[in-house]
This record gives C-alpha cells, structure tokens and sequence, in this order.
C-alpha cells in the first residue's frame, strides 16, 4: 500500500502542494488531532526563500468560476528563522518533510540547498521554478535552457531528492521537464498556478468602462483548482510520457477519481492543494479510496 | 449558555469538517438567524468563527460561485445547537440563506482567536455595527448580560459568582429593518443612519459620548472597517484597551493559505488564525480593503 | 457607437472567436433570420489551411468544469474550395468578413495571404499561430522571434488588416504580441484555448488505474469557456500594456460585464465563443447591454 | 398532431434560444416525458431535435456540469406543446428530470434533418431502441399509424386523403421498467433483452424477421449506436433503404463547433446539421465512440 518516491516510503500516495497547508498554523486550529489525522503522505512546506518577504497587499483571494486566484507573494519568515523556529515543529509531524525553496540566482538557489542538505528533518527539496506571483524578472522554469543551466550549477549541493516544481506558463512543459531531468532533478512537481488576474467590481455587478481596476494586492495572481484540471492532467501527462523520473501530479484534485486519473497517465504521487480548503482532511479520503477500491498502488 | 467564567479564547476544532442539520432558518429583520445540530462540535470561545458551505449546490449560484466556504462568526451556541446571523451580501451567503431546516450544512469550526476576558474592573463596553453584531451576542451570553437570566434561578451550586461585569451594548445599523438584528442582544443602545430607531448617526458617536463620561472601559467591537477603525482611533486616544473582531476574505479559515492577511504594526497578520479577534493596540489602523463584503 | 478597428469601421465591439460559429451552417439551421438578427458586428470563418483536411477522429468534445474541451482538429475545406464554395455565401453577410488562415511555413502562409488579399470579400485577414490542437512541430506563436521572422517575410502579400490570433500556451504572452507588432501585425487576439485533456470514464465514474486511455479522438485538445476567463484576462491586460496595436479579448465571456472587464484592460474589441454555444444570440445581448450602459465604445 | 402528408424534413429554426415553460413532467417506466410549451415555436418535422438547457441551475450538478445544453428528440408536438422522453444518463439529463411544472426551460430549435417521406408503396418499419424510440413516436404521428385516429373522425373536409402507409413497430428495451417507454408509439411489437415482454433477444432479430419476410420496406431507426450498425448491415444486405437517427455528443446543435462528427463515405457529418437523420447508405459504419451515452 505504501508507495516509493525518490527512495522515500510513502505511506500512501497524496501529499500536500506547497502552501496550500500550513501544518504549524493547523496545530493551533487543530491541536495534536492534526498529528494524529495528519492527512498528507509527505509535507510539503510553503516556498522559503532566502531573506523574509512580506507577501502581497491584500486583498489576496479572489473566487473563480470553480476556481481561486490568489495573490499572496510568496510571503516566508526566509531561510534562517525558518529553519530555527519552524523546522523543531515540522520534525513533529509523523510524515517525511519535504521543503519547498525558491531563489532568484543559481547563488541563492545553492545557499537553499546547503541549509537543507545539512537539516536531517528535511527528507526532500522541492524547488520552486515556476511562481508566478513573484517578480523574479524571467521565470527560470519556463526556460529549458536557463532550467538545465542553473540545475546543473547547484544540483552537487544537496545529497537528498530533488524535486523541480515546474511552471505552467511557458509553451512545452515536457521540454522543461525533460531539462529538470537532465540537470539533474530526482522528480519533477506540476501544475503550479495559471497567470490570471480580477477586477475590482464596481457598485456590486456593474463594472464601469474606464481604466480597469486590479481586486488583487499584487495586481495579478494564479488560478488554482477545479478549472485548471484539465489543464494539469495535460500538461501531467505530456510530462509522464517524456520523462523517466517520478512525477507529482497536481492541479484541481478533488477526490480519488481525479487523482486515479493523475496517476493512471504516469504521476507516482498526487498532490493536492485548493481542495484543502474546501475540506482539510480531503487527502485522507482520497488515499482512502484509492486504496479500498484497487489496491496497492504499485499497481501504477 | 450563560458562564459567569469566559472560557479559554481559543476552543480547538476537530480535524476535518462536520456534516450538521440545519434546524431553523429564522427571519430577523434584514437578516437571517440559521440554526444547525453541531451535538458532536465543541462550544466555541466568544469571537471565534466557523467556515460554513451548504451540503447541496455549492458552486451553483450565479457565476458558478461559491467555490470557497464562507466564515461566520457564532453569534451564540445552545445546547448543542450553533446559530449564525446571516446577512446575503453575495452567492455565498445567499445560499446559505436559502437553507431550511433538514437540509446539509457543513461546518469546520470552531476557528481562530476569540474575544479576551476584560481587565478586573473595567466596564464592558461592547460596539457592533451591521451583521458585526453576531460575535458580541455570544460574548454577552459568556459574560452575563448584567440581567438576571432565568436559566441562573435553577443553579444550585453554592459557590459564590463573580459579578458579571457592568456592560453597555452599543450597536449601529443602517434602517429599521436592519435594526431588528439588534434582538439577538440585551440592553441594546441603538443607532441608525436614517434615525428611524435610535440615536440617528453613527454608534462610534455613542461610543465616543461612553468614553467622554469615563475611560475606564475595554471596548468589544466589530463591524465595517471603517467602523472598526474609528473605534480604533477613539479608543487609541484615550488609552482605552480595545479588541476588533476582523473580517477578511477567506479561502481557508485555518491559516494555509495565507489569504486572509490584514496589516499589524507586526506585519501581515493572518485574520483566520491570529485573529479574527485582534488586540487594537497591534494595529497602526484598520485595513478596509481586505477582501471582506463591507 | 461604431467602432473603429484596423480602418473598418463596426456597429459595435463584438465579434465571434475563429470557429466558434458557421455562418453557413447557421443559415441552414435558422434561415435568412441569422443574416437579419446577425450577432457580430464582424464574423470570423473558422481557420482555413491550404489543403483541406478532415480533423479529428470523433469524440471532439468534453465538458469541464465551467469549461469545454475541444479536439476539433481544424477540419476544412482547404483554401480552394472555401474561395470557390464559401466566399460567395459569407459576402451575403450583412457585416465585414475576417478570414482566419493558418500555415506550418512561411511559404504557406504567403499563399493564403496572397489569395485572401485577391479577394474583395475579405476585410482582414486572422493569422492563427497558436491552435494547439494541430501537430505542426512548434507553434511558431509561442516563440517571439521564430514569429517576428514569420511575419516579416510574409507581411507584404497582405494589403489588408492582418490580425495575429496569439496563442496562449506560452511563457510570456505580451513577448509574443509585441515580436507579432515588430512583425508588421496590425492587430492581436488573445486567448486561443489552453492545452488540455480528458479521459475516458471507465464503467460510469470509475476510473480504472491501468494506463489511461484519452476520452478525445485527437488525443488531447484545448480548453475554452468561463473557466479559462481569469487567464484570459491576465494575458489581454497584459498585452494591451505593452503593444500600441489593437487588441481583441476573448476567453470565457459570457455576459456584458465580462465583455466590459476585457474592455476595461484594453481591448479593442471582444470576441465570444463558447458561450454562443451555450446561446447562439448571446453576442447581440452583450453588445446592446455595452450601449445602454455606457454610451458610445470610444469611450474605451 | 396526426397529419397525413409528411412534411419537410427541415424547419427552420428561429434563431436564438427560447425561454418556455414546462407544462408536465411524467414518470413513463424508467424514462420521463418533458412536456414544455412552445406557442411561438414552429412544429418540427419529425426527426429533428432541439437543444434543451435549465433556466435554473445549469451549471450546478455534480462536477458543475452540466454546462452546454443537451440535445433531445421531439417526440411529440401537440397544439404548441413539445414533448420529450428523457433518460437519467448523467448529469444534464438528470437536471432536466427534475424539472417540474412552472419551470423554465431554455430551447434552441428545431434543429437538424429530420426522416424523409418513404418512397410511395414501401412498408413503413421503425425500429427502436431504448430511448431512441423518441422520434419514431413523432414520425407515427406525422405517418399517421395505420389505425383510425379518434381526432380523424371529426374531420369534414372531404378531400381524400391519401392512405397512411403501411407501418410495422418493432421497439426493444433493456427491461420491463424501460418496455414502458413503448407505450408512447401505437400497434409496437416487443423485445427485451430479459425476455420480461415480448421477444427475448434483441430489437434487431425482429427486423431481421420482417425483412426476411418482405424486403419492399423503408426502416426508421433510432437507438444505441450497435443497434443502428445492425440495423444498417441488415439493410445494406437486403438494399432495403434506411434512415437512421444519429446521436453524438455536442456542444451547439447548429454547426457551430463541428464537435458531433461521424464518418461517412464521404468524409465527416456533423450530425447536427447533417443529421440526425441519415441515410444509411452514406455510411459505411455507424460510428460508436461519437460521444453518446450509449
Ligand atoms: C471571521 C469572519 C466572521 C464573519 N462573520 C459573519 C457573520 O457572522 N455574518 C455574516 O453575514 N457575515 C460574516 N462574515 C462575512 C462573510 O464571510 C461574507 O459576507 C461572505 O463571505 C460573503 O460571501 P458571498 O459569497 O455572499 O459574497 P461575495 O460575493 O464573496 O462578496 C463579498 C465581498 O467579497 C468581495 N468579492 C466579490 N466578488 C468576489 C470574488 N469573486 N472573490 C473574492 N471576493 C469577492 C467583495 O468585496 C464583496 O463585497 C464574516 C467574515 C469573517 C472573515
Ligand atoms: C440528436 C440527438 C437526439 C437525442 N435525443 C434524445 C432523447 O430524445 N432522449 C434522451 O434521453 N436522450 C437523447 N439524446 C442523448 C442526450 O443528448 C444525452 O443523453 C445527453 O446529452 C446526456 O447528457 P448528461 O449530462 O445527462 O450525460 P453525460 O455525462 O454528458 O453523459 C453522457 C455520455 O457522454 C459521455 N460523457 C461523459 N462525461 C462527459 C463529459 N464530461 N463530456 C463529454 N461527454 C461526456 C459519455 O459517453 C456518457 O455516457 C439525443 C442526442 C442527440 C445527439
Ligand atoms: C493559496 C495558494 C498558495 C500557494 N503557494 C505556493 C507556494 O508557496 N509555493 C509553490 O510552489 N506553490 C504554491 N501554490 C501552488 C500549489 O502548490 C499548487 O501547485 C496549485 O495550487 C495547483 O493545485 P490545486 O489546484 O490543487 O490547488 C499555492 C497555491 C495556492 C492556491
Ligand atoms: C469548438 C472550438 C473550435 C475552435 N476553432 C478555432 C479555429 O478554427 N481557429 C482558431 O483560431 N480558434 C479556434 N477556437 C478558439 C476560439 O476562437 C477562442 O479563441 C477560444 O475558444 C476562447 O474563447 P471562448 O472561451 O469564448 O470560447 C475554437 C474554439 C472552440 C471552442
Ligand atoms: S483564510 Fe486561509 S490563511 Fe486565513
Ligand atoms: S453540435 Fe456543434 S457542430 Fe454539431
């Protein structure tokens, strides 16, 4: 029933995407029930990045038609106080950790990488490539060249799993899987979020004709959930086919059918993110059922 | 339930949201008083709230919204059975509106960080403006209105009760029909932006007369932004200790998603876990553009 | 209350998006009605290539969440045959025709302009760099310079409005609008459909783990309607900032205050297409609904 | 409406969708009957089909879908009344099972080709299956059944009218729950596949019987899509002609989106322009993954 992913044993194959949960704060909502029900296979923490970001302005959140934007920029204590402060709470959880970090130079990237290679509470690095809400100049990700480049510049600085988490905004995401794979990554996460934007409505439906009005702090966002599975299980697909490295599929996974379907075109593990806000423990149920109605997963 | 004793400020949820019973849908002026069968859910702590869907056709209404749950603060908890004022505003809670009684609601809850019990001494002083009005009804029930309640005849405990602090409720709305909310408290002193009922004006006028005549208050309040924000800077002023039940939009209610921010002279603060109820002392002012109705 | 687009002057700012609408096909269903009640103030023909051809094998259809999944696989009558049969009915039209080609060369691409520029029935000319449902190798619309290259060794055979319908399926969308500007476009459109997929429910909801098996003819197809509307928007926004030459916006819209909300971040005109499958007069409504609310469009 | 001189194949349809108002919605075994009406909606020939859409709570089902309207025969169309037999497939048939009277209804239509009059002297079959028995009712109607219609004797115009063509029913349902559905055509002979009523076996041997019997026939058929292949090889072996009633899964209904193709000799049809109705000698098979239910 357990599942195996860059040599990590999963107890099963749902993990959380990266900032759609955040442990530590479901401690204070949940107590030590969070613990004991912990609904993920593995956690995925929020993107770290070197130095402490505010995040976004609000209004941060706007609803879609099935579907969230959200702008909320990334917002992280940085590495140092994540490391002091969040990870002697993370080791608590009964899950493998795996910390999700992003830099904006092979420099910084390798700095991320150090800290984590020398953390024994980190099983596994995800790395972010692809945020959309951020101003990082040119997304890294959406570059296979500049992708490989910078892979192979820090890879030799962690000695643990590698995941890319790859963006979906760029024209062949199996090219850049492909470079993920070739500079070196142990497996490669996607979708993130779709580049999208809202308007600020005017007097309740109206919307008036001038100079249209960004609802979001940050101006634009990214759509997550329901609406972009379609998408995801393209770009998943496309992604499992071209690659030989393991592959986390994610993007409007509401229940175990959508995630049968992420696994059946070639994920290893499902990752699930919006949903969780609908219903915190819906990972638990999808692993339920994935598991009741047809087995093992080595099946897959 | 009345506690002569508020309770700790945070209860804890359960792990995984509750499927609850709708058992009324009450009229109450330009609101909506739902009622749900929570016998399993946790009393919840004054000020804390919970994020509320409709069991059947969420994600139905115009535009295909609401996707997201909605948060409600609990304007009181009764023998088991969590009631919420209602004000349709949008999709969300015009759902929400339309249940009656059998149908499905799901409940995660209860969440965040309610209202603190004042400083020995100090008079309460609890302000609410619109639908903001449903927090302070709970706190009142948990501190005691200052009236005998006819459930206290029955205790037969001897030991000694505190006396419940002196209160005075101040609450605002914006027409009569709206005023009628003001029947989930007490002792209610009302205002009203066309004068039908009340003092006619803003209740952070009466509040304002309240500190004029004597400071030594804590101040309860939640409302508009804007409403909060001049409770805010009154209070500020005259050194009076003030607690803000915030309002933000929400995707979560359970601090991951990190949309629910509002500014603190500490930073971003979450509303879902670090609030809803926040010490106004941590606020340079009130953020009105934080994605809430209002 | 006209507006002016590219030098042709149109009742109102609404328009159908290329494929989206047969007006020869409609005159079969509805008669002479559709050239009285006629919905858009230009109509676009449905992406013509040099050779027929036949599209995609049946399914070509599933729907998504608030969305559609098309896999039509720009079936046509090839240019020959759509100049001899279909001009003659479309000059019957009683709004400027906008013919929208495609080519996998610059060689072929010059002869569709070359004949469109011969025939006086055809206003403008839509050049579709972006349908992700063809496998020409690369979209050349997804790679700015391989675009401008294009466009510059082609331009001169058009002495007519050439309009380039972006694709969307790319890393920086407003790279591609301004390289399409270099290039000698007079116009964009933006938001083709979003790359995505669809399996094929096994025994009603279940969905079996075995290898998933594609639900559409073609393999995979693009996605259209209100769900990709966010991503539409952040992509028109996005463009019309950075390009002096007109903008249509299309992608999800469904109503007045969508059309206004693309109008609103700088488009020119707008285009609706799923949304007239859902109700074939919806264009008229949202264009009268422009008017009454807010007087005359140049406005915008 | 019984009319004894078939009308064209195709009327037009207005164009724009119309908001109608359903007038019944009848249980029949394990179908329903959608009664709606249509006062300035032109009569269909029979055949053709419109496409149907909830005024309400179209978007709203499982999966929010449904979210394009959905295609249905005419099965009747009575004094400005247009009938349709649903079956509970999914999640747009089971939004338009629910509706009841009072209820809006959006419809696009007529829409499509329907049947072609039968060549002067041939034997009438139609053959259904299932819910494709749907336009087989109205083509009886049209037809005329071959029995005396109580509507007929009031008749005094004393033009003669043409004799009703002679006509054989065969209809095949899974069940007796669904052999129900028979009873919206007169004079059918049965199948089921449990043998529960009439024949046990398939609709398609009673056919096969008729045809062995007397080739001099004209076949209407509508049904699953294996069915019409049958009935198609049958026909093709005998030169008996055909028509069949196509379904395929579509978004517009009016050529817009070429998504509802099957392959003929000579290229793809779009069954909603093309079709439904088709002549069986344009296929060289009945296309089975077209998208439809069955
Ligand atoms: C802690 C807390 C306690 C609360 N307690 C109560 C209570 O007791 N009673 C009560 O009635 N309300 C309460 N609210 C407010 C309630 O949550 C909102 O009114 C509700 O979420 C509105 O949802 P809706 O779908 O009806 O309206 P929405 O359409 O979501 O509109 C509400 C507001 O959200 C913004 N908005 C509009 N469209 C969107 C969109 N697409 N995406 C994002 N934002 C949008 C606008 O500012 C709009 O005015 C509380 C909120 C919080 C955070
Ligand atoms: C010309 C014509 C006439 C018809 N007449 C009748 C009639 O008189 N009575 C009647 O009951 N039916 C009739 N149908 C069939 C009817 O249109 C379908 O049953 C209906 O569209 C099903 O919709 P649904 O939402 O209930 O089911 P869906 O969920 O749409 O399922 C129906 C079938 O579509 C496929 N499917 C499943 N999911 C999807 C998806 N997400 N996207 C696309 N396809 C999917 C599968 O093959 C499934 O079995 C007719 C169809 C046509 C084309
Ligand atoms: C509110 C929110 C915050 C997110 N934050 C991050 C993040 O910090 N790092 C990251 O790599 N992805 C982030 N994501 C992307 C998700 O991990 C996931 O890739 C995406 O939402 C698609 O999955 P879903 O549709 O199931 O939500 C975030 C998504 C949401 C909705
Ligand atoms: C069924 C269908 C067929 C389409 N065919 C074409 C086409 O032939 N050429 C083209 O440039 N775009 C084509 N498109 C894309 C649309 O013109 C439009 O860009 C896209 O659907 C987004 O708009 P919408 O969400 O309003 O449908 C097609 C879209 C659909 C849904
Ligand atoms: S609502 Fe998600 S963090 Fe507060
Ligand atoms: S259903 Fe759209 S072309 Fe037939």
């Amino acid at each position: 029933m357990s599942v195996e992913f860059c040599g990590i044993e999963l107890a099963h194959p749902v993990i959380n995407g990266s900032g759609t949960f955040d442990a530590i704060a479901a401690r204070r909502a949940f107590g030590n029930a969070i613990d004991e029900e912990f609904p993920f296979a593995a956690f995925v923490s929020k993107t770290i990045t070197l130095a402490p970001r505010a995040g976004n302005p609000p209004p941060r959140l706007w609803e879609a038609q099935a579907g969230l934007i959200n702008s909320i920029g990334l917002p992280n204590k940085g590495l140092e106080r994540y490391i002091a402060e969040d990870l002697p709470e993370l080791a608590r959880l009964p899950v493998p950790l795996i910390t999700n970090v992003m830099g904006s130079t092979a420099e910084e990237i390798a700095s991320l990488l150090q800290a984590c290679d020398a953390r024994p509470e980190i099983a596994a690095v995800e790395l972010n490539v692809s945020c959309p809400n951020v101003q990082t100049g040119l997304d890294i990700g959406a570059d296979p060249l500049a992708l490989e480049r910078v892979l192979r510049a820090v890879r030799a600085e962690l000695h643990k799993p590698l995941i890319v988490k790859l963006t979906p905004n760029c024209a062949d995401v199996s090219a850049c899987a492909l470079a993920a794979q070739k500079g070196g990554a142990d497996a490669v996460s996607l979708i993130n979020t779709l580049r999208a934007t809202a308007l600020t409505p005017a007097d309740g439906h109206k919307q008036t004709l001038g100079p249209a009005d960004p609802w979001l702090g940050g101006g634009s966002g990214g759509l997550s959930g329901a609406a972009i599975r379609p998408v995801a299980l393209a770009q998943v697909a496309a992604v499992a086919k071209r690659i030989a490295i393991p592959v986390v599929g994610m993007g409007g996974i509401q229940n175990a059918l959508h995630a049968r379907q992420f696994l059946g075109v070639g994920a290893r593990l499902v990752a699930v993110g919006t949903e969780s806000f609908r219903n915190p423990s819906i990972a638990t149920r999808i692993a339920t059922e994935l598991d009741c109605v047809h087995g093992p997963h080595s099946l897959v | 339930m009345t506690t002569d004793v508020p309770g700790p400020a945070r209860v804890l949820a359960p792990f995984g949201r509750r499927l609850l019973t709708v058992t009324a849908n009450e009229t109450l002026g330009a609101y909506r008083v739902l009622k749900a069968a929570d016998p399993s859910g946790p009393e919840p702590a004054a000020g804390q709230f919970a994020m509320l869907a409709a069991a059947e056709r969420w994600g139905a209404g115009e535009d295909e919204r609401p996707y997201v749950p909605r948060a409600f603060s609990y304007a009181r908890f009764k023998d088991g059975e969590a009631h919420f004022l209602l004000e349709d505003v949008g999709p969300g809670t015009r759902r929400l509106c339309e249940l009656g009684e059998g149908d499905g609601l799901w409940l995660l809850g209860p969440l965040g960080q309610g209202f603190a019990a004042p400083e020995q001494g100090r008079r309460v002083l609890l302000v609410g403006g619109g639908v903001g009005i449903a927090p302070l009804a709970i706190w009142q029930d948990e501190l005691g209105a200052g009236e005998p309640h006819s459930d206290d005849a029955s205790r037969t405990d001897d030991e000694p009760h505190p006396e419940p602090p002196r209160m005075k409720v101040l609450l605002g709305f914006r027409d009569s029909a709206h005023v009628e909310g003001a029947a989930l408290l007490e002792n209610a002193v009302l205002a009203s932006d066309d004068g039908s009922v009340g003092h006619r004006g803003r209740v952070t006028e009466l509040l304002c007369d309240e500190l004029d005549r004597d400071t030594h208050a804590t101040v309860y309040a939640c409302g508009p932004p804007r409403m909060l924000e001049a409770v805010r800077a009154l209070c500020a002023e005259r050194d009076v200790p003030a607690q803000l039940a915030l309002e933000a939009g929400m995707a979560c209610g359970f601090g991951a998603c990190y949309g629910c921010v509002v500014p603190s002279r500490s930073g971003y603060l979450r509303v879902c876990v670090d609030g809803p109820v926040i010490d106004a002392a941590e606020l340079e002012h009130v953020e009105t553009h934080a994605g809430s109705p209002r």
